[in-house]
């Protein structure tokens, strides 16, 4: 790590936590730094939440160390610990006003009266609540509850916020706005944010660097445009999006060129030029196939085929392409040449050697 | 199907529904003309209007085992709380099969009939009883206490009778809660004690008064406790009104005690009505 | 915080508990040593051990009450389970308003206590009262009928205290029944009488049978409704319980009697479980 | 309706159903035909489910007719109507096996006992559940359960099959593999299908013909690709996806150009001019707009703008894009020069004057 980054914040190193015989977190090591928006992404029961909830200390682990500000807070109480979590149905207090949720954290450490009321009212300016201050919790609507959560944690000016799936029971539009809220809030106050979601879409808006994780592990970290461009699995390239995985060989390193379903013939980067002489999985995304009527010309990697499917989805057109024996999903926009397509069709279809990515992860054995 | 729509099959059980209304209100109706009739010299009923009996219930006498009544029926209360919340606390941090146990443990006993639980309380208590013959072997006493026939041993026997309707209320307002909760406050810097008093406590107010009134409604009422392990200086207002019913054969004056004793309950269930809408409001999430 | 993590919590109240449960089971405990000693000849106990009692029971007269009761307890269920469940399914269908005062007509009720009740009763069925009068004013009858003092009384009685334990559950049971269920049989094809016993009425089967247990068990060991309104004849193993403690004052009797009504209700309790479980399976999702 | 079209087999007219001062459908006429997959789609409380109900049955019109195979049903009970549901959380009887749920129908037709055995088994066949018929319902999954509410409508050959979002409880996987598995089955059966939804993409995915339903009208009907490339106002063009909406005035008609902002010329197609001389609203679609780094040449409606920000979710790239005073949205596929672009660059916007599309539905007064 340069040192132009900012320090380390949290550091775990061989975190392991299991219920009965399912390893919920297998051997989990990672930093995160400070100021960082984090999404930890992955389907339900990967082991997201737990992972969150070690951080926080509401589970103690099995094995491994928690460093957080430099300090190990493996036995630390949850309220010793310098983090606060928005939980995914906020779990606001029914019982108390507004107010008195956010100002909780700050009585509980016995902050003076005045103090309190500065901070609570500053967070409460922050996500737009102030006249809603007096009200409880019951008579505010999702995004406001939501918004009250957010302000409760952050009033106490943790060193980590920790959310778990906050924006999951927000309806569609209510959610994209408040991915957008959320991100300009936390550059304002500059925590770092560990934010636990399984929609791929909001992982990939929304973060810094992504965490995906499976089965208890980090698959791969790193950011958004990264992961989604060159997965490092079959697993990570299918959960992050439609793809097209082919098994292909090595045939020609001088020209780069490797053989799918021993007919087609392709030429790939530089870089995904498998390491091995045997066969190796590739992932092309559907939107990465361009598919045209007439062949293009001073292209590599054209090929004829067919329009077996056409199936119209708003802006995007999915498309299924018959190229000999091999079927590929080819994504267009809804737009020009790709729109007065109709199925049955012969079209040319044009990847990309760059577009061709090869996928360490999987079959290189 | 709409309620509308159903309607054809309430109609068809509507006769039912009528004839139940009457057969659960008549007693009531029956019991409030009777207080208002006066007693014959040999026990039968004169039919002319009067408001003798309820001017009869202001005699010190009565005065004072009403008041007596009110007094146990609300210690009782009192004393079910503060034993069962702790308990009712207890079982719901239980993991599964030894809350079962423990819930069961709470339930079995209020299956047993009252006058079993009572003669048992006798035999503990009366002075040839367990706990006399045990401190008198032990020699800690030389001759027999008593240890019946008094207050104290009235509300013991009503706090075992009525306990559960305490704890079960709170057992159940307690696994409502939302775990979470309890988490948002230890994370956000609350001890164990502060969560317990601030979120927990308040977030089971419902089912304190549910099992408040449960205790107090049915213990304001007692007559057979007070009757076997409470004396002649611990009657209560049930033990009034059995006695006018069947030995004094009064009637009347029985029926207008009854209503007496009924507006008592009717009061408490209104105050628990405005603390439970209070309460309710804050809950309704 | 997880639950092993509030143990902490639950250690400072596991004294309560201890005494508690202690609290609870004593009675029980005390009660089955009684049952096998002896009655001396002026009323002490005799510590010896014996099985006597337990055969006393099966004289002809004993078991004559004992199988009354049964009966008695068994009819009060069915009594109250075909008036309470049309009334239970007629208010489920109710508008919100409507359904409120209904349910609080069969619910207050049920705060008024089991003396009040029972002496409306004989203020209605006895010789000189409201029921003989009416019939011979309107020169029904010629002289007062024996309405008093028989099973068939008794049952009135024992049904109208426990009927609202009945309604409830089934009540509760029909509101959480999912309304869809009824709407998809009628898109079905299912009329209004096909919907209710193919589909309603086994998805309320859960709360017929905490019903009728509610009603079974306390009407099983009843003492005061059969000690006003039944005569000799109808006497129920709780007046003969009382009896042995209070007047015959053989007490290893009385607990032997005990032991017997508490292993009934026992039995009563393992039947609705098995069946309980049974329904469940089908019932969890 | 030409005669070569299959016969309509659901008429309403006027059809209109108030709950107190509400009118949750207000004068709906619409012909359905047979064989048609119809999807009923709007916003949450527009009214879908109570036409959904007034055509089972389960509510009474206030005032209009209800045509069904030629016959009035209005005042026709449920169980006497042709046409079954596929309820939201499927109903399924919890105390009845699979086998014997989907026999119900039939039963209570007093259907002889082997032709019940016959056609049950065949529908549990259509819907792959041979296997589960002596399960009870709780012991299925939510994909498997949905199969069954399907089996148990589809079974008693109605006229009308009506699905009441019957996909919204299942996780997204799932529901796209349901999507397809429905249109088989409705291929296979022939049954007319009137499928209710919010979810835009299933509806546009799955339909023949797509109602857009707002505030208790029938706001437009149509194959899904007209009403989404033509919607007829603001709140159609909005709630089927992103959209810039945009007034101009007309400036030419000779030359068919339209003045936005009072800045910007653009040309649009004929059938796209203005009715009227005042002002007009015009939807362009984000995915219609085509963003270059070099002028394109030969092409109409070509303009220089600043590229302000760019937010990256997965196979698309959004982009803000300011053109003098006024700021689009443009959608691409990240493939080739769209991807490479930077915020800040200087672009070159091109929209086809087809794509500008005239709302006759909004601020034509």
């Amino acid at each position: 790590m340069s040192t132009s980054n900012p320090p380390d914040i949290l550091t775990v190193s061989g975190l392991t936590k299991k219920f009965g015989d399912v390893v919920a977190v297998r051997n989990a090591s990672e930093s995160f730094r400070k100021g960082e928006f984090i999404c930890i992404l992955g389907p339900s029961g990967c082991g997201k939440s737990t992972f969150l909830r070690l951080i926080a200390g509401f589970e103690k682990p099995d094995a491994g160390e928690i460093i957080l500000e430099g300090k190990s807070v493996k036995d630390v109480e949850p309220e010793r610990r310098n983090v606060n979590t928005v939980f995914q149905n906020y779990a606001l207090f029914p019982h108390l006003t507004v107010f008195n949720n956010v100002a909780f954290g700050l009585k509980m450490k016995k902050t003076p009266e005045d103090e309190i009321r500065r901070r609570a009212g500053e967070a409460l300016e922050l996500v737009s609540l102030t006249k809603e201050a007096y009200r409880y919790p019951r008579q505010l609507s999702g995004g406001q509850q939501q918004r009250v959560a957010l302000a409760r944690a952050i009033v106490n000016r943790p060193a980590i916020l920790l959310l778990d799936e906050p924006l999951a029971a927000l309806d569609k539009n209510l959610r994209l706005a408040m991915q957008d809220e959320l991100r300009k809030i936390q550059r304002e106050v500059g925590i770092t944010f560990l934010h636990v979601t399984h929609d791929q879409t909001e992982a990939l808006v929304m973060s810094d660097r992504l965490a995906v994780m499976n089965e208890g592990v980090f698959e791969q970290v790193g950011p958004p445009q990264e992961v989604y461009n060159r997965p490092v699995n079959c697993f990570i390239a299918e959960f992050l999006g439609f793809s097209n995985i082919v098994e292909a060989r090595p045939l020609d390193r001088a020209s780069l060129r490797i053989v799918l379903n021993h007919s087609l013939i392709l030429q790939v980067a530089q870089k995904n030029f498998p390491r091995n002489r045997e066969k190796a999985t590739y992932l092309v995304r559907p939107e990465k196939i361009a598919l045209h009527r007439h062949r293009p010309q001073h292209e590599t990697n054209v090929f004829e085929g067919v329009l077996t499917r056409l199936r119209y989805a708003g802006p995007e057109l999915e498309c299924d392409v018959q190229i000999g024996e091999t079927k590929l999903l080819a994504q267009a926009i809804g737009r020009g040449e790709p729109e007065s397509l109709l199925a049955g069709e012969r079209v040319y279809v044009h990847i990309d050697p760059a577009d061709i990515v090869y996928l360490p992860g999987d079959g290189s054995s | 199907m709409s309620k509308k729509d159903f309607q054809n099959v309430s109609l068809t059980v509507g006769p039912a529904l009528a004839f139940l209304s009457v057969f659960f209100l008549a007693p009531l109706v029956i019991i409030l003309l009777y207080s208002f009739l006066s007693r014959g010299a040999y026990g039968e009923i004169e039919f002319t209007f009067s408001l003798k009996n309820y001017a009869s219930i202001l005699d010190p006498l009565y005065l004072a085992i009403l008041l007596r009544s009110l007094k146990l029926a609300l210690l009782t209360t009192l004393f079910s709380l503060l034993i069962g919340y702790p308990v009712a606390l207890s079982i719901s941090q239980m993991a599964g099969k030894r809350q079962f146990i423990f819930l069961m443990l709470v339930i079995i006993p209020s299956w047993m009939n009252l006058l079993i639980k009572n003669y048992a309380w006798m035999v503990i208590l009366r002075r040839q009883g367990l706990l006399n013959t045990a401190l008198l072997t032990a020699g800690v006493i030389d001759e027999p206490l008593s240890l019946m026939f008094n207050e104290p041993a009235v509300l013991i026997g009503l706090a075992h009778t009525y306990l559960p309707f305490m704890v079960l209320p709170i057992y159940a307002a307690l696994e409502r809660l939302d775990r979470r909760l309890i988490e948002a406050a230890r994370d956000l810097g609350a001890n164990r004690w502060q969560t317990l008093w601030r979120i927990i406590f308040p977030q089971s107010i419902a089912g304190v008064l549910v099992g408040s009134i449960l205790v107090f409604v049915p213990a304001l009422g007692a007559f057979i406790t007070p009757d076997l392990l409470g004396g002649a200086n611990s009657l209560m207002v049930g033990n009034l009104i059995q006695n006018q019913f069947f030995q004094a054969r009064d009637w009347p004056f029985g029926s207008a005690l009854a209503i007496c004793l009924m507006s008592m309950v009717l009061l408490a269930l209104l105050i628990y009505a405005r603390f439970a809408g209070r309460v309710g409001e804050e809950r309704v999430l």
